[in-house]
Parts: C-alpha cells; sequence; structure tokens
C-alpha cells in the first residue's frame, strides 16, 4: 500500500514553501542557491507522486531533465559566484546592491 | 516497440535549424580554441550559420508539420518566430562588433556561440507542442543569457546583473516548473494536445491542481517577459549587462515568452482562456502604467529602456488577452517592430558608451551637431517606440489597440492611449537632449561601419513600415491564421 | 500500512531538514542539512517505486551537486553569516506571513474541493531502468538530446567565467 | 476642366511637393546653394499654382455637389482593414488654397526675415514638414490618416516652435504646444475608437452612413462627438487647452502667422466642420459654449497684454471661439468663411506685426541696445510716418477684424452672429451664445484698435529708437499688400457687390448639408433662422464695433479716459486679464507637479519606500513583532543566552545604516505579494 497521492503532494508543497522562504531569507548567495534547489527537489517530488498516480513515465522523464537543469544551472550559478566574489570578496547579497534608481 | 512511431528523417528535417545553429556555435568554439579568433572571422562564420538556418527554416515553412511524436509542431507561425530570432541574432552580432574589446574584455568566442544557443532555445519555445521542450528551450536561453549578462568577467556591475538575474531566473524557473508539474498532475500529460482533449472531455484529476498550475506557468513566464510586479529585476539587469547584451535581453525572451505565452494559451489552455481575462488585464494595465511612470523618472538611458521595455510588455498582453487572429498578427507586429527599434537604439548606445560616461540623458546633450545622422536615426527610434506616426511603430500600437477594442476592452484601451501619451515624454526628452541643447558633446562614438549601415537600414525600415506596412502585415496574419 | 508510516516520517525528516537548512546560519551544516533532506526524499521515491529517480537523486544531487556547493563554500572560505541587522527582521517577517499565506492559500484551495483522496494503484510499471530508458531514447529523444545542450552551455559558461585566466 | 484621375494627381503633388522639400532641406540643405531655400519656396509656388489651379476649376464648374474621391488599402488584417484616401470637394479646394496661399506667403516673407539665421535649412525643411502636414488634414477622407497627419502637424508645430531652442522660453513653449495638444489627441483617439467599435469603419462617408442608420446613438454618439471634439480643442486652442498658443509667439514671427492663419489652429476648426454631420445636439451644444466661451474669454486677455504678438495670440484664440461657436450652433459654413476671411486679414496682421518688430529689431541692433523689447507696444508709437505700408495694411486688416462694412470681416462675423442670434431665438434658455458673441466683437474692436493707436499713432515714446525705423524691404511687404487686399469684401462676394450680404461665390458653391445625427435641424430650417435674424445682427454687430472702436479712439488716441485709471480702479479684473487668469500657475499647480510627485511615488515603490519607509516607519511600530521573530530566526537559544540586551543595542544602531537599496529579496518579496494577489483574484 502507497500514501495518497494527496499526501505527496502535500509534502511537496511544504517543501516548496520552505525553499521559497529559504530564498526571501538568506543573505549568503550560496544558502540561496541551496533555497532554490529545495524548491526543484519539490518539484521532482511532486512530478514522481503525479507519475506514480498515472502510471507513466511521463513525469520521471522530467524529473531526469530537471536534474539535468539543476545541475547546470548550480555550475553557471557558483561560477558566477566566484567571478563576483573575486572582484568584490562577498557573497553577501546585501552588499551586492551596486545598481538602484 | 516502433520507433519511427518518434523518430523519422522527417523530423531530422525538421529539426535542421536547430542543428545548424549546434554545429555553427561549436566551430566558432572550436575557431576560438585553435586560435583564429579574429572577431571578423567568428562573425562571418555565425552569420553564414544564421543565415543557413533561416534558409533551412524557411524551406520547412510548407503544411503544418508535427515532429518528434507530438514533441514539436512546425507552422507559419513558428517559423516567423524563428526569423525573428535570426534576425535579432544577427543584428546583436553586427552590433556588438568592438563593443566587447571597448570595455576591457577580449573578444570572445563563446559571446557569438552563447547567442547562437540562446537562439536555438528561443526557437524550441515557439515550436514546442509539449510542456517539456518548453522549459527545456526556457532555460536553455535563461543559462545563456546569465553568462551573456555576467560576460565581462571583470565588471562588477556586470557580475552583479548576472548573479541577480540568475537568482531571480532560479527562482522563476521554480515557479514554472512547479505550474508544469501541477498541470501534469491535472491533465496526466505534458502534451497539449493532450491538455486540450483532458479538458474538453473533463478528466482532469481536480480543476484545482489545473488552476494552480496554469497561475505558476503564468508567473514563470511573467518573470521572463517582465511583466509588473515581476519586473523589479529588469532594470538593475538592463544597467549593468553589457549593452549590446542588453539590447539582445529586452528583445529576444520577450519575443519567444510572447510567443510561447500565445501557444499555450491558444493550444492548450484554449477553453479556459477566458477565465484568466481579468488577470491579463490587470497585469497588463499595471505594466504599462508602472513601467510608464518609472521611466519618467530615470537619468541613465539603459535604465529608462528597460522600464520603457517593461511597459511594452504591457502592450503586448492586451494581444494575449483578446486572443483571436486579429489581435495576434497585432502582436506579431509589434514584436518585430519593438525588437528592431530597440536593437538599434542599444546599438546607438553602445556606440556612445564609454568609462563612466555616455549613459546618461545629459551625456547625449548636442548629439546632433556632431553625429546628424545617428541621432536622426535614434529620432526615428524613439518615435517609433512612442508609437508616432507615420512610425512603424505607430502601425504596431494602432493594430494592437484596434484588435482590443473590437472585442470592446474600451477601459483597457484608454489607459493605453493614456500611457503612450506619458510615454512620448521620457523618449522625446532623449530626442531634445540631442537636439534642443547648445552644449558641444564630448562624446565620441566608436562604431564598425557595418553596424551603422544597419543602424540606418532599421531607420528606414520603420519609416517605410509606417507609410506601406501591408507586406509585413501579410505575413503576420498569415503567421497568425495558423495558430488562431 | 507500513510503507505509509515509513513515509510519514522520512516526510518529517525531510521537512525539519529542510528547515535547518534555511534556518542556520552556517552555510556549511545548511549543505549537509540539504544532503540529509535529499537522501530522505530519496528513500521517499523508493517508496514511490520510482528507483531510477531514487538513484539520481543520490548521485546527482547529493553526490554531485552538494558536494559542488560544499567545494565552493570552502572555497570562498565562508563564515558564518553576519548577525541580521535589526530592519530585516521585518523583511523577514514580511516574507514568512507572504510565504505562509501562499502555503496555507493553496493548501486550502487544494483540499476544499474534494474531501477524496486520490489513491494511486497497486502495481507501478514505470519506475524501473527499462521504462526510462525507453521513454528517453524514444518518445523523449529531443528533450534528452536538448538536455544535453544544456550541459554543453553549463560548461562553457562555468569555464569562461571561473577561470582564473583565459 | 479637371477631372477624375488628374485631381488624384493634382492631389498626390500638392500633398507631396512639400514633403520632398522637406527631405532635401533636411539632408542636403546646408551644401545647396542659398542654402536650399530655393527648394522650398519653389515647391510650395507650385502647390500654390495647383491649388488656385483647383479653385479656378471649381469656379468653371459652379457645381455646388462636386464630390471625388479616391482611395487605396493601407491595413489589411483580413478583418480589420484600413483604406486611405482623398476627398475632394469645395470645402477641400477652398482650404487648399488656403493653405497653400498662407503657406507660399510665409516662406516669401521668411526670405528676408530669417535671413542669416544659423539653422536656416532647417527652419526651411520643418515649413515643409508642416505644410505637408497640414495639407495631409485637408485632404484626408478618413479618421486614421487624419489622425496621423494630426499628430505630425503637432510635431512639426513643435520644432518650429522651438526653433530658437537657444531661448529657454522658446524650448518651453514648443514642448508646451506639443503636450497639451497631446492631450486632446487622447480626446481624439478614443473618439475615434468609438466610432470605428460601433461602425467599423474610419471612411468619413461610410461614418456618416453608420451615424444615420443609427449604428451609433444616443450617449455613445455624444461621447464620441466630444472626444473627436477634444482633439480640435487643443488644436485649435479653445478653453481650457488655450494656454499654448500665446507661448507658441516664442516662434519666428512668420510661423505665428502660418500657424494662426492658415495652419495648426485652423485644422481644428476645419476637423469640426468636417465632422458636422454626426455631431449629436447635446455635442453641438458643449460645442457652441466652449467655442462662445472662448471668444469672449480670450478677448478680455487681449484687452492687458502689451506685448504686439500676444494681443494678435488671444485675439487668434478668440477668433478661433467665434468659428467654434458657429459650428456649435450649426451655422457651420459661416465657421468656413469666417476661417477663410480671418486666414487673410490675420497672416497681414501676423506679417505687419513681424515688419514692425523687424523694424523695431534693427534700430535697437544699431543702437546697441539689447535691454529693450522689441515687441513691446509700450516702446512704440507714432510708426505711421516711418512704415506707411505696414501702417496701412495693417489698419485694413484691424478694420476687417473689426466687422467694418466694406471689409471681408464684416461678413464672415456677421454670419456668425447671426447664426448664434438664430439659435438662441429657437432655444431662449442659450442667450448666452449670442452674448458671448457680440461681447467678443466689441471688445475685439476695442483692443486691435488699441494696438494700432499704441504702435502706429501718438508721440514715439522711445524717440532714439524711433529714429532708426524703416520701412521692411519689398520681400516682407509684398505679402501684406497682398493679404490687405483679400481682406476687402469684394473678393467674397464675387460676383455680385453688395457689401453688406455675404452672397457671393462662397455660399453658392459651399452649400450646408444636413446633419445625420438625429435631432439635429436640417440645413434648411439653420439657413431660414440665419436669414430672418441677419439684419439684426447686423445692426447690432455694427453697434458694437463702433462702441469699442469709439472707445479705443477716446482712450488712446484723444485720452479722454487714463488707460490707468481704469485699470486701478478694476484692480483685481485687469489683474486677472493681465496674468491670463492664472491658467498657467494652476495648471502647473494642479497638474503637472502632481503627475510629477506620482511618478516619483511610483519610483519610490520600487526602491525607496519599501526600504526607507515601509521598513523604518513601520519597523518602530512593529519592534515587538520583530523580536518575535528574531527569536525563531535561527538558534533562539543562541541569541538569548549569548547575545542578550547588548546585541539589540547594537542592532538598532546598524539599522541606522542600514537604509540600502538595489536588494534582490524585496524584489522577490514583491513578486510573492504579485503572485497571491493573482490567486486571491482568480479565486474569488
Amino acid at each position: 500500500m502507497v500514501v495518497p497521492l494527496e499526501h505527496v503532494i502535500a509534502l511537496s508543497m511544504i517543501l516548496f514553501s520552505i525553499g521559497v522562504l529559504g530564498v526571501l531569507f538568506r543573505r549568503n548567495a550560496i544558502t540561496i542557491f541551496m533555497s532554490i534547489e529545495l524548491m526543484l527537489n519539490a518539484v521532482n517530488l511532486a512530478l514522481v507522486g503525479f507519475s506514480r498516480y498515472y502510471n507513466s513515465v511521463d513525469g520521471q522523464v522530467f524529473v531526469f531533465l530537471v536534474m539535468t537543469l539543476a545541475a547546470a544551472e548550480v555550475a553557471v550559478g557558483l561560477a558566477i559566484i566566484i567571478a563576483l566574489y573575486r572582484n568584490r570578496q562577498t557573497v553577501n547579497i546585501d552588499e551586492i546592491n551596486l545598481m538602484k534608481n | 516497440m516502433d520507433i519511427s512511431q518518434f523518430f523519422t528523417s522527417a523530423d531530422l528535417f525538421g529539426i535542421a535549424p536547430e542543428i545548424i545553429l549546434t554545429v555553427t556555435a561549436l566551430s566558432v568554439l572550436t575557431l576560438e580554441m585553435l586560435h583564429v579568433s579574429r572577431p571578423g572571422i567568428i562573425l562571418m562564420v555565425a552569420a553564414l550559420g544564421l543565415f543557413l538556418a533561416g534558409a533551412l527554416a524557411i524551406n520547412t515553412s510548407g503544411d503544418e508539420q508535427i515532429l518528434f511524436g507530438g514533441m514539436l509542431v512546425l507552422n507559419r507561425f513558428s517559423v516567423f518566430f524563428d526569423f525573428l530570432y535570426i534576425t535579432i541574432g544577427l543584428l546583436t552580432l553586427i552590433f556588438s562588433q568592438g563593443y566587447l574589446e571597448k570595455r576591457g574584455s577580449a573578444s570572445r568566442g563563446e559571446y557569438p556561440a552563447l547567442i547562437l544557443f540562446a537562439i536555438i532555445g528561443m526557437m524550441l519555445m515557439t515550436r514546442a507542442n509539449d510542456l517539456v521542450i518548453v522549459f527545456l528551450g526556457l532555460e536553455l536561453l535563461s543559462l545563456s543569457l546569465y553568462i551573456l549578462v555576467g560576460f565581462l568577467r571583470h565588471d562588477q556591475l556586470s557580475n552583479e546583473s548576472g548573479l541577480k538575474y540568475l537568482l531571480l531566473g532560479a527562482f522563476a524557473t521554480g515557479f514554472f516548473l512547479f505550474g508544469a508539474a501541477l498541470t501534469y498532475g491535472a491533465a496526466g500529460t505534458t502534451n497539449y494536445n493532450g491538455i486540450v482533449t483532458a479538458i474538453t472531455n473533463n478528466t482532469i484529476l481536480s480543476d484545482t491542481y489545473l488552476f494552480l498550475g496554469i497561475g505558476l506557468l503564468l508567473i514563470g513566464f511573467a518573470f521572463k517577459v517582465a511583466l509588473v510586479p515581476f519586473h523589479m529585476w529588469s532594470p538593475d539587469v538592463y544597467q549593468g549587462a553589457p549593452t549590446t547584451v542588453t539590447g539582445f535581453l529586452c528583445t529576444a525572451p520577450k519575443a519567444a515568452g510572447f510567443g510561447a505565452l500565445i501557444i499555450l494559451f491558444n493550444r492548450a489552455f484554449v477553453d479556459i482562456h477566458y477565465q484568466w481575462q481579468d488577470i491579463f488585464w490587470i497585469l497588463s494595465a499595471m505594466t504599462m502604467t508602472i513601467g510608464n511612470i518609472s521611466a519618467l523618472i530615470q537619468h541613465n538611458v539603459k535604465r529608462m529602456l528597460a522600464f520603457s521595455s517593461v511597459s511594452h510588455a504591457g502592450f503586448l498582453i492586451m494581444g494575449i488577452l483578446v486572443l483571436n487572429e486579429t489581435s495576434i498578427s497585432a502582436v506579431l507586429f509589434y514584436l518585430v517592430v519593438y525588437s528592431v527599434v530597440n536593437l538599434g537604439a542599444f546599438a546607438i548606445v553602445s556606440a556612445a558608451e564609454q568609462e563612466e560616461r555616455g549613459l546618461n540623458l545629459k551625456d547625449y546633450r548636442g548629439l546632433a551637431a556632431q553625429h546628424p545622422w545617428l541621432s536622426a536615426a535614434m529620432t526615428i527610434f524613439m518615435l517609433s517606440l512612442a508609437g508616432f506616426p507615420p512610425t512603424a511603430g505607430f502601425v504596431a500600437k494602432f493594430g494592437l489597440f484596434s484588435a482590443a477594442v473590437s472585442q470592446g476592452y474600451i477601459g483597457l484601451v484608454i489607459i493605453a492611449v493614456l500611457n503612450t501619451l506619458i510615454s512620448i515624454y521620457y523618449y522625446l526628452r532623449l530626442v531634445v537632449n540631442m537636439y534642443m541643447q547648445k552644449e558641444e558633446s564630448t562624446l565620441i562614438l566608436s562604431y564598425k561601419m557595418l553596424a551603422i549601415v544597419f543602424v540606418g537600414l532599421i531607420a528606414i525600415m520603420m519609416i517605410i513600415l509606417g507609410i506601406t506596412p501591408g507586406y509585413l502585415l501579410e505575413i503576420v496574419t498569415e503567421a497568425a491564421s495558423t495558430v488562431a | 500500512m507500513f510503507t505509509s508510516i515509513f513515509f510519514y516520517f522520512l516526510a518529517s525528516i525531510a521537512i525539519a531538514s529542510a528547515i535547518f537548512v534555511v534556518l542556520n546560519r552556517n552555510a556549511v551544516y545548511s549543505a549537509i542539512a540539504l544532503v540529509l533532506c535529499f537522501f530522505s526524499l530519496a528513500v521517499i521515491y523508493l517508496l514511490l517505486e520510482a528507483y531510477v529517480i531514487a538513484v539520481l537523486e543520490v548521485f546527482i544531487y547529493a553526490g554531485a551537486i552538494m558536494v559542488l556547493f560544499l567545494f565552493v563554500i570552502m572555497l570562498l572560505n565562508l563564515g558564518l553569516e553576519d548577525a541580521f541587522p535589526y530592519f530585516r527582521h521585518l523583511q523577514r517577517a514580511l516574507s514568512l506571513f507572504m510565504v505562509g499565506l501562499f502555503f496555507v492559500g493553496i493548501f486550502l484551495i487544494m483540499f476544499n474541493e474534494q474531501g477524496i483522496l486520490h489513491q494511486p494503484g497497486e502495481k507501478f510499471s514505470a519506475g524501473d531502468i527499462y521504462a526510462l530508458g525507453e521513454a528517453l531514447f524514444s518518445k523523449y529523444l529531443l528533450p534528452f538530446e536538448v538536455a544535453s545542450l544544456l550541459l554543453l552551455v553549463a560548461l562553457i559558461g562555468t569555464v569562461y567565467l571561473a577561470k582564473r585566466k583565459i | 476642366m479637371i477631372t477624375g484621375n488628374i485631381i488624384t494627381d493634382f492631389c498626390l503633388l500638392i500633398l507631396f511637393l512639400p514633403l520632398l522639400a522637406f527631405a532635401i532641406n533636411i539632408f542636403f540643405g546646408k551644401r545647396l546653394p542659398r542654402q536650399g531655400d530655393w527648394v522650398s519656396v519653389g515647391s510650395v509656388l507650385i502647390t500654390l499654382i495647383l491649388s488656385l489651379s483647383l479653385l479656378m476649376n471649381m469656379f468653371m464648374n459652379w457645381d455646388a455637389n462636386f464630390s471625388y474621391e479616391a482611395q487605396f488599402s493601407w491595413i489589411d488584417l483580413g478583418a480589420f482593414k484600413v483604406e486611405l484616401g482623398f476627398w475632394v470637394d469645395n470645402i477641400t479646394i477652398v482650404m487648399l488654397a488656403v493653405v497653400a496661399l498662407i503657406s507660399s506667403m510665409t516662406h516669401i516673407f521668411s526670405l528676408e526675415y530669417m535671413k542669416g539665421d544659423i539653422r536656416y535649412s532647417r527652419y526651411y525643411a520643418y515649413l515643409g514638414l508642416f505644410t505637408f502636414s497640414m495639407n495631409g488634414i485637408v485632404l484626408a477622407n478618413n479618421l486614421v490618416s487624419l489622425y496621423i497627419f494630426w499628430e505630425l502637424v503637432g510635431v512639426s508645430s513643435y520644432l518650429l516652435i522651438a526653433h530658437w531652442f537657444e531661448k529657454h522660453s522658446a524650448a518651453d513653449a514648443g514642448k508646451k504646444a506639443f503636450l497639451t495638444n497631446r492631450v486632446g489627441d487622447i480626446g481624439f483617439f478614443i473618439g475615434i475608437m468609438l466610432i470605428f467599435t460601433a461602425i467599423g469603419s474610419f471612411n468619413f462617408q461610410d461614418v456618416f452612413a453608420g451615424v444615420s442608420q443609427g449604428m451609433i446613438s444616443g450617449t455613445l454618439l455624444t461621447l464620441a462627438g466630444v472626444g473627436l471634439f477634444m482633439g480640435a480643442v487643443g488644436k485649435s486652442s479653445q478653453f481650457p487647452l488655450h494656454i499654448w498658443l500665446p507661448d507658441a509667439m516664442e516662434g519666428p514671427t512668420p510661423v505665428s502667422a502660418l500657424m494662426h492663419a492658415a495652419t495648426m489652429v485652423a485644422a481644428g476648426v476645419y476637423l469640426t466642420v468636417r465632422l458636422f454631420p454626426l455631431f449629436s445636439p447635446e455635442a453641438l451644444t458643449i460645442i457652441a459654449y466652449v467655442g462662445g466661451f472662448t471668444a469672449l474669454f480670450a478677448a478680455t486677455i487681449a484687452i492687458t497684454q502689451n506685448d504686439i504678438k500676444k494681443v494678435l495670440a488671444y485675439s487668434t484664440v478668440s477668433q478661433l471661439g467665434y468659428m467654434i461657436l458657429a459650428v456649435g450652433v450649426g451655422n457651420y459654413v459661416a465657421a468656413l468663411f469666417h476661417l477663410l476671411t480671418h486666414a487673410m486679414f490675420k497672416a497681414c496682421l501676423f506679417y505687419g506685426s513681424g515688419s514692425v518688430i523687424h523694424a523695431m529689431h534693427h534700430s535697437l541692433h544699431e543702437l546697441h541696445d539689447h535691454d529693450t523689447d522689441p515687441q513691446d507696444m509700450r516702446n512704440m508709437g507714432g510708426f505711421k510716418t516711418k512704415m506707411p505700408i505696414t501702417h496701412w495694411t495693417m489698419v485694413i486688416s484691424t478694420l476687417a477684424i473689426s466687422g467694418v462694412p466694406l471689409f471681408s470681416g464684416f461678413l464672415s462675423k456677421d454670419a456668425i452672429l447671426a447664426g448664434s442670434l438664430a439659435f438662441a431665438q429657437h432655444h431662449p434658455q442659450h442667450f448666452l451664445l449670442p452674448v458671448f458673441g457680440f461681447g467678443a466683437a466689441a471688445i475685439t474692436a476695442f483692443y486691435m484698435f488699441r494696438l494700432i493707436f499704441m504702435t502706429f499713432h501718438g508721440e514715439p515714446k522711445l524717440p532714439k529708437v524711433f529714429e532708426g525705423i524703416h520701412e521692411s524691404p519689398k520681400v516682407m511687404t509684398f505679402p501684406l499688400m497682398l493679404l490687405a487686399g483679400l481682406s476687402f469684401f469684394i473678393f467674397y462676394t464675387l460676383p455680385y457687390f453688395n457689401p453688406i450680404s455675404d452672397h457671393g461665390w462662397f455660399t453658392e458653391l459651399i452649400k450646408a448639408g444636413d446633419s445625420v445625427a438625429p435631432g439635429n435641424p436640417t440645413a434648411h430650417e439653420i439657413y431660414d433662422g440665419v436669414h430672418h435674424a441677419h439684419y439684426p445682427a447686423m445692426a447690432l454687430s455694427l453697434l458694437v464695433a463702433g462702441l469699442g472702436i469709439g472707445l479705443s479712439y477716446l482712450m488712446y488716441m484723444k485720452h479722454k479716459f487714463s488707460a490707468e485709471n481704469w485699470a486701478r480702479k478694476m484692480g483685481f479684473l485687469y489683474k486677472l486679464s493681465l496674468n491670463k487668469y492664472f491658467f498657467d500657475e494652476n495648471y502647473n499647480r494642479f497638474l503637472y507637479q502632481p503627475l510629477l510627485k506620482l511618478s516619483r511615488a511610483v519610483a519610490y515603490l520600487d526602491w525607496d519606500l519599501y526600504d526607507k519607509y515601509f521598513i523604518n516607519g513601520f519597523g518602530r511600530v512593529t519592534n515587538l513583532l520583530s523580536k518575535i521573530t528574531g527569536r525563531i530566526d535561527y538558534d533562539g537559544l543562541d541569541q538569548i543566552l549569548v547575545d542578550g540586551v547588548g546585541r539589540s543595542v547594537r542592532r538598532l544602531g546598524k539599522q541606522l545604516k542600514q537604509v540600502q537599496t538595489g536588494r534582490l529579496q524585496n524584489y522577490m518579496l514583491f513578486a510573492l505579494v504579485g503572485l497571491i494577489i493573482i490567486l486571491v483574484i482568480q479565486t474569488i
């Protein structure tokens, strides 16, 4: 016996919200990034849950692609963070605000 | 399992433009690796690839084709967008000549390669018939743009823009994906045709999933095309990015985003589009108003153009609100005019940009005396953006407004007309600074002859299109008729 | 019965570790908590009979991505985050409020409509490597290829942006 | 005999020759001999010949119902189609002739007036653009091309008014003209859209047909009419958008003449005349009141102005009010008639004032006096002997504008006043309209003669300057004489010679059509009414004109009354008039500044408001809340045990420095709020 679909989705939503909260809370660009990973994982969980419910493979392929994207995005993101750190010696999002009106 | 159901040689021909562009990008990178990186050569190779891709794209523009077992749909609509992207890409590459060197970075093969990859991503977005493809296209585009925005590695503003764009983009991707997942959950498939069938047959798992799914997908797009209140990244990012990239950034993703939105709402969610009209109405009114009013007080040309592009997105949303053949063709026309004009304007801004100068409105004082032709071109661009007759911008706005009026959205059109009035003020401020100020301009414009020729061509085209828009109108009507 | 209890247990671990990720000041601890979260998610995937995804979750997320994170954290030698200045609490309070609103809102919409829960079928045939592999190389051939482009772009970008001397 | 395609060819040439001159001069002007002025003058003279031949053709045909339309498709989106084209009838032909004549005179006059200007070729280029756009308005057969040329007139007027943009006042005046016009244009655009929504066509004939079939009626029709009229309010500088026209005097004087006599401002009147059939009775009443009020209102301002051009500017506003009033009371042929006669004598007055200013300028220049205002009438006086031609031509046109018999203005003004009188006889509740009309007539006569007396008669106020005054060269006096000649009645009453009846070629060839909007009287009824009111109106208007002239004579020639005394006695009224009823100040305070503030406020939303006010302001109030959330932030234990009070104090200090901007997470929070709002709206 497996849990009902709604419970999986609920868990996914909780994780997603925590991820959003992390993005809004943290000051460190890297941890913000980690929170975004959390959001993506929540999406994956929802996709797997639906895939299980529909008994189809589509959702899982989607997960596979999301993982690819996550890896790519993290690589680029961390590269930008490193480039920024070289010029600024900080990854604190509050200090990264040269541009404003 | 019969593989031919999913993959035949026809499919291969269908994605030939993408393949050509990939090969071109890889050859550009190889040339860079071999240190054959004279900018002219790289530009030539890239342009060749773009031309070839364009030729192949037009070759496939017969009847509607469905490729890869329903992943892609090729029709005149998608071909129209293919051409738009190719034009934008080509112009960006031409206008970028010499810009990176001026900003203290070497000319790198990665730059054209990334633009080519972004074009592939956009092509996929408007050819897509499946949420998976839209998602991948969007991400291919976004990833390339993150890197392009941060391309000046030693420039703090560029770094910062890159990081801001990346974090917000990834944040938006999260919402987009969650929306896609919920839509999948509601319909049991990510294919547009499947979604339509599920909605019409009412085999939706739960309306809630669908409703949330559409809402979140919409948010994802709203981030990418910068609708209020999801626009706040755009001025910062536009300001810090290399100016030529800014030109690309405010045209290409908008075109692709709107193209994909039209397909999404006109194909997958066509039966429930009416439920979302209020949202589109509000988004449109807010976007144009806040974009315009914020643009009024900008002193930095790039920020001003950024807010102006926000307001243009508000006008474009009107077309999606109405969503019939007339409005779609009006959106397509608008996109062409808007993209080309913005590219031209940013080309001039990038020519004027120098260390610590050339980005403030005041720096443009008296430019007309020194560079009468460029100033004339800039004037035409500004008038076109403001929607002033007899430039093409007027025809574009006019078509869009009358499409909305004919469906009874008079209130929104009145707001839009008022906004157009406001926008005149800040567009003309630049013109007035160029023409009506006595001070001798100290700007030293640096540009390549080729770029100037193309700026002139765009300016002439805008006037011609304003007087005889018939030819382009025919094309957009034909393109719109295949989706409407 | 056992599986559902196990699911809720793992779910609470995942939530707890996620909260830890968000609230901890030390980036390294956050990263490790995130790995824990990923592991519990992987086990949940196993319970949902998505075996390949479970393995990929461990390999890619816990194995590759988090290592990359830790690597960068070490490279940049990040210390604790600064103490939160006073006024940022408001941003936080507001964020908390908004996210809460978002969450509760969605929760309400999602469950107000029908009390019935959708119970997945007993048998799941699409979770193994055969099904996934076949889908990837037939129906999803194009997305699979495009994913490779995505990785290529990431590769180019990373090398260009992060290499000290190019 | 000119017919069919030849008319199309003529129209195309008339339309595009000035544009060609514009293109040549803007790009190559500086490299051509004489900076390319001959290109412009030549092209505009050809258009003059062409339009005069059309006029001759009209006389030869003598067909009141002549109408010709040519069109081609411009935008074709399947469901949405726009066709552009020409609509030529007698009204068009007369207007074309007026525009071409005044434009050619301006070109010729400018040869001398603008000699040596730093942007000489650009000036001629803009004149060409202006003429082109005005001809476009006149020839348009549909609302879209009308709107396009309407906007173009706005742009070119901006360029010309701000020609001397080194002067701040000129640049500002240009901007003001442009922006004020845009305000009217919004209404215009909305009106066009309303009509298009209801009828589905932009073509005038189709629109009229649609209105007569009742496809649009009632309030909607009134709204559309008022919207369209708003465009005319902006362009023809009617109350309350009249503020730009006097400022537009900052432009070169020939431009003022062109703008005031034949182009820009005439466009608004022309529009209401053209669209007269579709105005509903309610819309016409509004039009009549706006026009009548403007006529009187502007006249009262003109009394106290001392700048010679300002007086003329307000007199233009007032005369335009007359025309609009005539349209409002249904007598639109009279409006067009007054437009025609007014074009001649007002252009003459402007050239005359230009001639005077030119002379003052040169005289002051030789004295190296740069402080004296060459346009101030208080510095003039007694120029009669020095500038006889200018004097006599101006006197003739002043007689015309005052409505003295034997001159053209008498005929047209009389027709308008008779129309308003007849209207009031039919609708006694609108008795104010003729009061406006006759009041304005008296005041006009008064201030116009004040201008003549102050400038040309009496003792020279500045003898030194007076010494250096000379008559202007022939290039400048020629237009003056020509236009003064055209101010005699005879040119408008041919083939008849009755100086007190407006019966002539104009009234025979341009017949009023019936309104297609329900509820309006037919053209015949209006004609009858006017006919009956003709003699009472004439008697009254002669009386008021005589009063005005006499009072002016006594006050400024004989000095029987002292103008200063009167001004002092009516202190408050005098000040109101002198300061133009404080319109500019109020617009600035109540419209412009709030808009600026609003835009700042919205910009604040983007960065400052949130950070500075929201967070700081609310921060104090919700100190407690923040402490609570601070506790659950992270390691509640850690915070309470280790840091305790000390941290709270430090926090306060930091907070003051923490007012930063450009924060990413604020943006995200905003987006989240937007998302929630969207979901909430959608759920409800």
